[in-house]
């Protein structure tokens, strides 16, 4: 299992700020962020370039592998301090 | 020598005055001290609060980063950088930064530099409530303009 | 609208936090404060104390001048320049300067620009006593190069 | 009479922080330096250049006229804060 988390904006659009599930097939961000979000991106909500993402606190590419126990976040971009 | 950094994301208030005696105390031996404080403006009203969402771990991280950047770019001793996080009411100090050194330019530069590293790319995400509802806030071109000036 | 000016001469001591407290408690909802603190330096035993001659009436004018100068050219609502002359020994403040703006980078320049200018403009005269004997203190190059930023 | 104050090193080279003095024939900065300094002009412990001059607290150039009444200083280069 991985757990998920959801900061700035994406936390309104995935409408919770954290989400334990199964490792998908094939195992990439992109997998996962595509599924997690579908209905927001099919509805144009965001676009894909939208969702930054990290792995472990260490920001991400939609690539990017990820494996069981890994923390993945799904975030919009910084807006800084 | 590596300045000394004292980095710290603070969910309670930041008082810009105890933080001001506390690091000249500390590090205005060195010469010069520049400092900066930045409050959340109520803009006549229009805002009430901000919100600093927060990630644990990597928005100190972010900091952090940023920090020891400017302690290696610049001729430093020492560097404060205190950020609030959560909820800050207009009138608050949301940061605060202040850079100590033998030289008056390098004290300058270090906390400029920070300050715009920090407005852009620390890692917290700002939602703005007031007269006009909430709405989460982008980053801005001003601020990206100046973050190329140490490019 | 014309920046509010504080301006002083201080024969006496001068506490960079209790100055930072009250400029910042004052001024410092306008968003951005920065502030410049100049210690003077030991530099390992060589120098035990500043002394800076002035000349009563005409320094005060050429502190109040450069004050003027930044409140004019930047877009600050504050400006505060304090100042020592007379004996400052070392590991004490011989000056402070804040600026409070809407704008970050006003801030920065002004108190930058300020300090620029004291250090070569002041109207003082500068004489350092220690392990060598007395001397006066002629204006350093990297000063004037400085103050040229600004031109 | 005019009241003549000296500051930072041309204290030092006067020997004094202020005196007291008629206007001198000719009534300009210049020829009250040159009486006051003339020793210290003569011996090379000064140049001209290196006197600056203030009437009644304002910089002044060595052609200023002088008139009773006024207050004269002397003085180095300012060294800055």
């Amino acid at each position: 299992m991985i757990e998920v988390l959801f900061f700035g904006k994406m936390a309104d659009v995935a409408g919770r700020r954290s989400l334990t599930i199964g490792v998908p097939d094939g195992g990439t961000l992109h997998v996962l962020r595509d599924r997690i979000f579908a209905d927001a991106l099919a509805q144009g909500q965001v676009t894909a370039q939208d969702i930054r993402m990290s792995v472990n606190k260490v920001v991400a590419t939609s690539d990017r592998r990820i494996d069981d126990g890994d923390e993945v976040a799904f975030f919009s971009i910084f807006s800084g301090g | 020598m590596m300045a000394r950094l004292d980095v710290r994301l603070l969910e309670d208030g930041l008082d810009p005055a105890a933080a001001y005696a506390v690091f000249d105390r500390a590090e205005g031996s060195a010469g010069a001290v520049v400092s900066f404080t930045g409050v959340v403006r109520g803009e006549s009203g229009a805002v009430d609060y901000l919100f600093l969402d927060w990630y644990p771990g990597m928005t100190e991280a972010s900091l952090q980063e940023i920090a020891e950047a400017a302690a290696q770019r610049f001729d430093i001793t020492a560097l404060s950088v205190l950020h609030r996080c959560g909820k800050v009411m207009a009138g608050e100090t949301i940061v605060f930064v202040a850079a100590a050194s033998a030289h008056r330019r390098a004290a300058f530069e270090a906390a400029d530099y920070a300050m715009d590293r920090l407005k852009s790319e620390a890692a917290l995400w700002k939602r703005e409530a007031g007269r006009d509802g909430e709405h989460w806030v982008e980053p801005r071109a001003a601020d990206a303009k100046d973050l190329k000036r140490w490019t």
